[in-house]
């Protein structure tokens, strides 16, 4: 900005200049100001989905810019909600983006006393070791009677109520065609 | 609901500014307390009393809504005369075994039906294996119990001694307003506000509608506390009708759909049990546990349902020689709900344990059960976005802080996996008002966070891969699974095509491959597939219906175009009965859904629950079952007999009524009855779920004060989603109990000081909230104070924003039978001013209550009541 | 109108007990758990210093122009020192105080009549530079040396610069009164009537009473009476205004403020006492008469500034003079 | 008149033509639940930070009132119910007179009554805290409403002590942390307003308790709704602020109140400072005259 410029902005130079003549509005307006814009402005997109918290099932607009969300707010097309969010969906962007967030694995070996890393995918071996390491040993293919079973109850899983229908879905088919059975979540509870 | 679910109380609010009557029935005055017209407080675990009160209002004052009840209910059907109520015998009904505490429910059916209840087998109480015996509770998510066919006896001008309505009449003759007052704690004129205002806002003109939430199913009688709401609202024909029902406020996003497709151990999707051991463990006994030919309504289509489900799953591998693959289903043959599961760790039965998104170490009742029980696992997955407690207990939970764990001793791996949060995902979740809703991925999940989606795929490949060359019989199920969804970046499975495989398709003919429109077209031929029948038809027309999201603006208020409900899109169930039984509105106020006899079709605002040409004068021929056997006035096209159940004559375990008996510690003696608890709950009795004595047992003044649990609009659950995040931990930072004024004067407890909550199971310590929200309630001549204790938090979780003592850690363990939920919101405690003690005084300090109280391992176990007499 | 103090408040509960106990308090107080309505300024000891400083600076300048038109060389340096001290230490004590001390400047951006600070800082960045030319001069009188140019720009400049200081002077000394009474700060504000006269008092009376300590006695006539004049102005309108602050006039009585207050009148009236007994006399009485006047004007800068402060942090004197000022109307 | 402007329509008095009608919130406390979901929808669209995480005792109230990091403030007071029409009902300048206040009580209810309502910046018409910034940092909009210029605010603190609401006030924290050290409040969500968007406050509140719109027109609705409340009984009804007469020129965000003012922590009458300006400023005059007489008069024969 020249120096011309630099004055010319000078407020007290506008107090004169405009009918703001005691600097309490158009004339103290600073550059920054001026180009002030709603940041759902400036998104790159904005999807539509669903507050993770309880069933009313509001709708949320998601904001995303630079591949972050930088925005969730109610969805006022939503019949259920009419763009409102209590205190927790309206949280839910700190839900994501939240400060003590972990993303990475974590893992405790046995009689370990503090958390280590471990790569994703090394996880996954592990984990798949152990369940198929459990459900050899635990395995029930039939009853004293002869019924068959088919089942293990070396394994159980609880949790379903805060995913997708999609996610419960594998879940129970996944546990299912391996015998698990102590399948559970929230809804009992 | 105003506290839990702020944005739903919009339309409460909405409701109120068009003049309609808020009452709210609460042992807590809430935010919602604040908003109503009328607030009652009410002793907790005593709302079968209180419903039961106004019962006997509607009935003995000829309230109900007579056309309503005679030709949509039960009311008129004659029930076996073997059946005896529980006023006859000191609170049990006919059928009761003491030994193994359950039911024979055969006195129970409807006359010329006694023999078919013992149909197929059961899980009961107490886990034995029991054949010959109806099924139990938990299955019917989505429908009435079977019945062997639906020629019953009907005297519709509801005198017959032993119909229904007559029978409903002498069951609740003792529900009177004093009776309501002296275990309620409800003054009578009080208690006559709320009935006046539900009956002379019910009726063709109006409607009344009720809405709970856990406070009414976590007791050992939680399912029978909506059998009263129920009774209720079918009496005042308050069912299938807009204003009306019974309108469950469930408390995580997607807890109905994880009830659809379940991850529950008794049921297979859509409410499918699962299959038994026993002499029915093939396909066709399978079947004919869940239906009879000769029943009503859509449930004899069963066959349909459950080929298309194993058709979705084992895909080619499903043929008619192998029946569909049936026999490669685990069976079930005990009750393997989660609380059995904790114990069966502790008894070092179960090596592996996968948390999802679930934090039980503070969520669930009797916290410190939980985590010994953890502590005893070989390995333990914990997928979520924060390291919640239930990760962590090894390392700074509450027993290593007292002794009673050692880090170095606790021999469980775990692995905490991050997970992907709802905006870095695809997916549906089902709302409390059965509506799915597509909510779209935004962004990418960071690092190694991972949906489940991901996460179970890719684990079933890695399973699926260690066991190619498995010859085993026990892995085909695995191997021959239809397991090859496509992937879209990040090797993430294509959640449409997991929704796509939900709904079902064409697999011959014609229309192969496409998409089926509605759970009318399955077959049990193997023609069709689909892994949920109520949710077919959300991808019909190939087309992913839950993800539309036309403005509610634009269209109408029942706003079918936004998002898709189950079944058939229809917002409201049992709609039929919205209009009269000649098919015309009950009134133009309410018209819903209605007959046009010019088109010969029903027709209306929401989609008919209903067949859609079946005109109201429609009779069907004897013997025909199924939805052909439905008549033009049969709304409730999902239970055998096409009408509302006042009473259930089959598939509850704890009777066909609601009775009300006292929670399992209470401090006083049931005044309805001698019984003085559910005799058929599910117990636990154990060290490590030690029960208070509650009267006509000696002790229970040493627990003298009632302890409940709830939520904060604040928190959410045990705080996994809401104390990582500042800007809702700031507003309720620190774990609290309420209290009266007149209880902190009884203990001395100080306003934002410190109180010590004591029950049989362990102590924690609350600021104290003294406010006049709470209300001491006279019952029975005597003052009962309740404290009332936020659940939010825990101790021990990594980088949690704040922590506190655990409430669910002082609650224990005892079951519903029908369900398998536990009793958490109505317990004994003490109260003390001050912190509790620290370290390995604080088992001593419990160690010292229960030495006092007398309690042992039998306290409270007594299925029977023993008499003050000792008889 | 009746107002219930500190929430929460007890309340006698239950049958025939005795205890007393602490709960969520009825709102049938009238303040919202004893909190306060209005905020405090934010400010620390930095603003009442500056009052002093300014005051000083303003009185000082005053001063050094009349010794300057008088030719009283040594009260006119030291007067003129003083406008300097108090000018550029009580510019630093408003830099300080700021949030964001970088962005000073920005004080530059507007000119409001409507706000007392922009006004005030007009004033002293023109006051500031006038002063410290005049000041400069002074010192570049007793330098061993001369500096070329400069030197003789000082010479020609200092009367001119310290006469224009003189002339803002009675701005500066008075503006910070209205600096103060123009907010909602209750004692501040009920005060709005006498501050700017008390202030010019205290002003008046730090500059003699440095004149006083600073100069030879043959020259302290002009300080003496000024600071005479400026602590009788200031007393008697301290008493005006305890009048006029109803009941916010019990914060200059109570805490912190009332021991700044009274050692304010104290030192003020024992100030006046010696200047007038003694001052002409003897030098070290002269120069603890002007002593003690300089710290009666800190500590009556202080004590106001206090009471204010104490006067926002309790919301009866918010709540109780509003509902009085409606019961009149 | 300097600070004090009579102008009704404070947009055009600051230099703004051709502005918007003015903008305002009505925050009405007989359907607020008390959620907070204001506060959080405020901080999250604001970028504010945590700023306490201690337990107040204040019924369920643990933020304590508004200030640099709070611009929404849910106050919860519970009392003791009383007959309806009972409670006091004093009229006063910020509380327009309403026909409702002398309606006989009717059906009493015992318990407890547990009010509540969402606190924010008043916006002003005549805004004490505008009008004495001294850098220009605190600017009146095109939609009437008062905001910070985070930008040029350097942290003076003037606005603090003047505003009579105790609304505004200079966040404290680490140095270098977001707008640490200067003046904050609520800014009606202006960057939102521009681009035709509702306030994150108003967007979210479940109940309509906060409503935003056009001030003429809110105050239309507002005492409509009043009317409406005294009809059912609620006469303890009240609107604060909604009176273009009263001490502040009327408030660009008022409420609907069931008690008295200072019950909710508002002052029950309050002034903008400015008005007493003028009169401050020829007390300014007379005191600098006086000093310079005296001063003058100190020189009179001044060699001893």
């Amino acid at each position: 900005m020249s120096i011309r410029t630099r004055v010319r902005q000078w407020p007290v130079l506008r107090q004169f200049t405009t009918a703001d003549h005691l600097g309490r509005g158009t004339a103290v307006r600073s550059a920054h100001t001026e180009e002030l814009t709603p940041r759902t402005r400036t998104a790159d997109r904005m999807v539509q989905s669903v507050c993770p918290y309880c069933a009313v099932g509001c709708g949320q607009r998601v904001y995303v810019k630079g591949e972050r969300v930088i925005q969730i707010e109610g969805d006022p097309d939503s019949p259920i909600s009419r763009g409102r969010l209590c205190p927790k969906g309206s949280a839910s962007e700190q839900l994501v983006n939240g400060p003590g967030r972990v993303t990475t694995v974590k893992y405790r070996r046995p009689f370990g006393t503090d958390w280590e890393d471990l790569p994703l995918e090394r996880a996954m071996e592990m984990i798949a070791d152990r369940v198929l390491d459990t459900r050899a040993r635990t395995w029930e293919d039939a009853d004293d009677e002869g019924n068959p079973l088919h089942r293990t109850l070396g394994i159980a899983s609880l949790g379903g109520a805060t995913l997708d229908n999609e996610e419960n879905y594998l879940i129970k088919k996944l546990f299912t065609a391996i015998g698990v059975v102590q399948v559970e979540n929230q809804a009992r509870i | 609901m105003a506290e839990c679910h702020p944005v739903g109380f919009q339309w409460v609010m909405e409701a109120k500014a068009r003049g309609a009557t808020i009452i709210h029935i609460d042992p807590r005055f809430t935010r919602t307390s604040a908003l109503a017209d009328l607030y009652l407080p009410v002793r907790a675990g005593s709302d079968i009393a209180f419903l039961g009160g106004i019962i006997n209002h509607i009935l003995t004052n000829e309230k109900y809504f007579r056309e309503y009840v005679v030709s949509y209910t039960n009311a008129a059907t004659i029930v076996s005369e073997d059946f005896q109520d529980a006023d006859q015998l000191g609170g049990l009904f006919s059928g009761f075994d003491p030994k193994t505490g359950t039911y024979d429910t055969t006195s129970w059916a409807y006359e010329g039906m006694e023999t078919a209840a013992a149909a197929g087998s059961r899980v009961v109480a107490g886990r034995q294996p029991q054949a010959n015996a109806g099924e139990a509770g938990d299955e019917f998510g989505g429908r009435g119990a079977a019945l062997p066919h639906s020629e019953v006896r009907r005297d519709e001008t509801l005198q017959d001694p032993f119909c229904v309505f007559q029978i409903l009449k002498r069951h609740y003759a003792r529900y009177t307003p004093e009776m309501v007052e002296r275990i309620c704690g409800v003054p009578p004129e009080q208690f006559a506000k709320v009935c006046e205002a539900v009956t002379a806002n019910s009726g063709r003109e109006r409607t009344t509608a009720w809405v709970y939430s856990v406070g009414w199913t976590q007791h050992s009688v939680g399912v029978q506390y909506i059998r009263g709401a129920a009774i209720i609202q079918l009496l005042l024909g308050n069912i299938g009708r807009p204003g009306g029902g019974i309108l469950a406020l469930r408390g995580h996003a997607s807890i109905q759909g994880s009830t659809d497709i379940p991850t529950l151990f008794d049921l297979l999707p859509a409410y499918l049990p699962m299959p038994r051991a026993g002499s029915r463990s093939n396909l066709d006994g399978y079947l004919a546990a869940i239906k009879s030919d000769g029943q009503k309504g859509f449930w004899t289509a069963a066959d349909t349902y459950m080929v298309s489900l194993l058709k979705a799953w084992w895909g080619e591998a499903a043929t008619q020689d192998n029946e569909f693959g049936f026999d490669w289903l685990p069976r079930i043959d005990a009750d393997h709900s989660n609380y059995h599961t904790i114990v069966d760790m502790l008894d070092d039965k179960v090596e592996g344990y996968f948390l999802l998104g679930q934090n039980p170490a503070v969520g669930s009742s009797n916290g410190k059960m939980q985590r010994l029980a953890m502590s005893h696992l070989k390995w333990l997955v914990v997928r979520d976005l924060n390291l919640i407690e239930s990760a962590a207990f090894w390392k700074d939970g509450p027993e290593i802080a007292t002794g009673e764990m050692r880090t170095e001793d606790i021999g469980t791996e775990v692995f905490f996996l991050p997970a992907a949060a709802h905006t870095e995902k695809d997916g549906t979740f089902t709302q409390t008002q059965r509506l799915l809703q597509w909510h779209h991925k935004a962004v990418d999940p960071p690092r190694d966070c991972r949906s489940e989606l991901h996460f179970f795929f890719h684990l079933g490949l890695l399973l699926r891969d260690r066991l190619e060359t498995s010859g085993l019989a026990r892995d085909q199920a695995l191997l021959r699974l239809t397991w090859d969804y496509p992937t879209l970046e990040g090797d993430e499975p294509d959640a449409e095509a997991v929704l796509q495989e939900i709904n079902g398709r064409h697999l011959s003919g014609d229309k192969a491959g496409t998409m089926l429109s509605s759970f009318v077209e399955m077959k049990a031929d193997g023609s069709t597939s689909g892994g949920c029948w109520v949710y077919t038809g959300v991808y019909s027309d190939g087309i992913n219906q839950s993800a539309r999201r036309k403005p509610g603006s634009q269209q109408s208020w029942v706003a079918p175009e936004w998002g898709w409900a189950w079944p058939m899109n229809r917002r409201i169930l049992y709609n039929r009965a919205s209009a009269d039984p000649d098919g015309k509105p009950w009134s133009e106020r309410k018209a819903y859904v209605w007959w046009d006899e010019a088109a010969g079709k029903w027709t209306g605002h929401d989609v008919p629950d209903f067949q859609v040409n079946k005109a109201p004068s429609f009779r069907p021929e004897r013997g025909i079952g199924g939805p052909d056997g439905l008549a033009g006035d049969d709304p409730f096209i999902m239970q055998a007999d096409g009408k509302g159940w006042l009473y259930a004559p089959s598939g509850l375990l704890d009777g066909p009524l609601p009775v009300h008996y006292e929670p399992l510690e209470s401090p006083v003696r049931n005044a309805m009855h001698p019984q003085q608890a559910n005799p058929t709950r599910e117990m636990f009795p154990r060290r490590e779920n030690l029960t208070s004595p509650s009267p006509p047992e000696p002790g229970s003044d040493v627990y003298p004060y009632v302890v409940t649990t709830y939520r904060l609009t604040e928190h959410h659950t045990a705080g996994g989603m809401s104390r990582w995040s500042p800007y809702l931990a700031e507003l309720q930072p620190e774990f609290f109990c309420e209290v009266s004024p007149e209880l902190a004067a009884e203990r001395g407890l100080e306003h934002l000081g410190w109180a010590t909550i004591v029950t049989a199971r362990t102590a924690v310590e609350a600021r104290v909230m003294v406010t006049d929200r709470v209300t001491p309630l006279v019952v029975g001549g005597r003052t009962i104070h309740q404290i009332g204790l936020p659940y939010h938090w825990g101790v021990g979780g990594g980088n949690a924003i704040v922590s506190g003592d655990s409430a669910n850690d002082v609650m224990g363990v005892a079951l519903d039978p029908n369900v398998h939920i536990q009793d958490s919101k109505a317990a004994a405690c003490d109260i003390q001013p001050g912190r509790r003690p620290t370290g390995p005084a604080l088992p001593r300090y419990v160690e010292e209550y229960r030495r006092r109280a007398g309690i042992t391992v039998e306290t409270g176990t007594a299925r029977m009541t023993q008499h003050e007499d000792g008889t | 109108m009746t107002v219930q103090a500190d929430a929460p408040r007890r309340r006698r509960r239950g049958g025939g007990r005795d205890a007393e106990h602490l709960m969520v308090p009825p709102a049938t107080f009238t303040s919202y758990y004893g909190r306060p309505i209005v905020k405090a300024a934010p400010w620390q000891s930095d603003i009442p210093a500056y009052l002093f400083l300014g005051g000083l600076a303003a009185g000082s300048s005053l001063l050094a122009a009349g010794a300057d038109l008088m030719n009283l060389p040594e009260l006119r340096r030291v007067a003129r020192l003083g406008a300097f001290f108090g000018a550029v230490a009580g510019s630093a004590a408003l830099i300080h105080d700021l949030g964001r001390p970088a962005r000073f400047l920005n004080m530059m951006r507007t000119a409001k009549p409507t706000s007392p600070m922009s006004v005030g800082t007009w004033i002293l960045t023109t006051f500031g530079p006038l002063a410290s030319m005049a000041a400069a001069a002074e010192v570049a009188a007793v330098l061993p040396f001369r500096i070329p140019i400069a030197g003789r720009l000082l010479d020609a400049g200092a009367r001119p610069a310290g006469l224009l200081a003189a002339a803002l002077a009675p701005g500066l000394a008075s503006y910070t009164g209205v600096l103060l009474a123009d907010t909602a700060t209750p004692a501040w504000h009920a005060a709005h009537r006498e501050l700017p006269l008390i202030f010019v008092g205290s002003a008046a009376a730090a500059g003699g009473g440095l004149g006083m300590v600073g100069a030879r006695l043959s020259e302290t006539r002009p300080a003496r009476r000024m600071a005479v004049g400026g602590a009788v102005l200031a007393l008697t309108m301290e008493l005006q205004m305890e009048r006029s602050m109803g009941l916010s006039a019990d914060t200059l009585h109570s805490g912190k403020a009332e021991r700044l207050f009274k050692a304010s009148r104290a030192l003020s009236i024992a100030g006046a006492i010696g200047t007038v007994a003694l001052g002409g006399r003897n030098r070290i009485a002269a120069g603890m008469s002007g002593a003690a006047l300089l710290a009666g004007s800190v500590c009556t800068r202080f004590a106001i500034f206090e009471a204010g402060q104490a006067s926002a942090r309790d919301p009866r004197y918010t709540v109780i003079p509003q509902r009085e000022r409606v019961a009149r109307s | 008149m300097p600070g004090w402007s009579t102008a009704a329509d404070p947009a055009a008095d600051t230099g703004w033509s051709e502005a918007p009608a003015r903008k305002g919130f009505f925050t009405d406390g007989s359907v607020c639940i008390g959620c907070k979901a204001c506060e959080v929808a405020c901080k999250e669209w604001n970028g504010i930070p945590e700023d306490g995480l201690q337990m107040l005792g204040m019924s369920y109230d643990n933020t304590g009132g508004l200030g640099a990091s709070t611009w929404r403030h849910v106050a919860f007071i519970e009392q003791p119910r009383r007959p309806v029409g009972a409670g006091s009902l004093t009229p006063l300048p910020m509380v327009a007179a309403t026909h409702g206040q002398n309606m006989p009580a009717s059906s009493p209810e015992t318990g407890i009554r547990w009010l509540m309502s969402s606190d924010v910046c008043k916006h002003c018409t005549h805004a004490a805290c505008l009008d004495v910034c001294p850098t220009g940092a605190l600017m009146r909009t095109e939609f009437g409403t008062v905001v910070v210029q985070d930008d040029v605010c350097n942290g003076c603190g003037y606005c603090i002590p003047a505003c009579p609401f105790g609304v505004i006030d200079r966040r404290e924290g680490p140095a270098g942390a977001r707008n640490v050290g200067i003046a904050q409040k609520c800014t009606l969500c202006y960057d939102r307003l521009r681009d035709g968007m509702t306030p994150a406050c108003a967007q979210a509140c479940p109940t309509q308790s906060i409503q935003y719109g056009d001030l003429d027109e809110l105050r239309a609705r507002a005492n409509h709704r009043v009317e409406e409340l005294h009809a059912a009984g609620v006469t303890d009804a009240r609107l604060y602020g909604a009176d273009p007469a009263d001490g502040i020129g009327g408030a660009g965000a008022f409420f609907l109140l069931l008690d008295e003012p200072e019950v909710y922590g508002l002052p029950p009458d309050p002034v903008v400072t400015t008005r007493d300006l003028p009169a401050m400023w020829r007390t300014a005059a007379v005191a600098g005259a006086t000093l310079l007489a005296g001063a003058a008069a100190a020189f009179v024969r001044a060699r001893s």
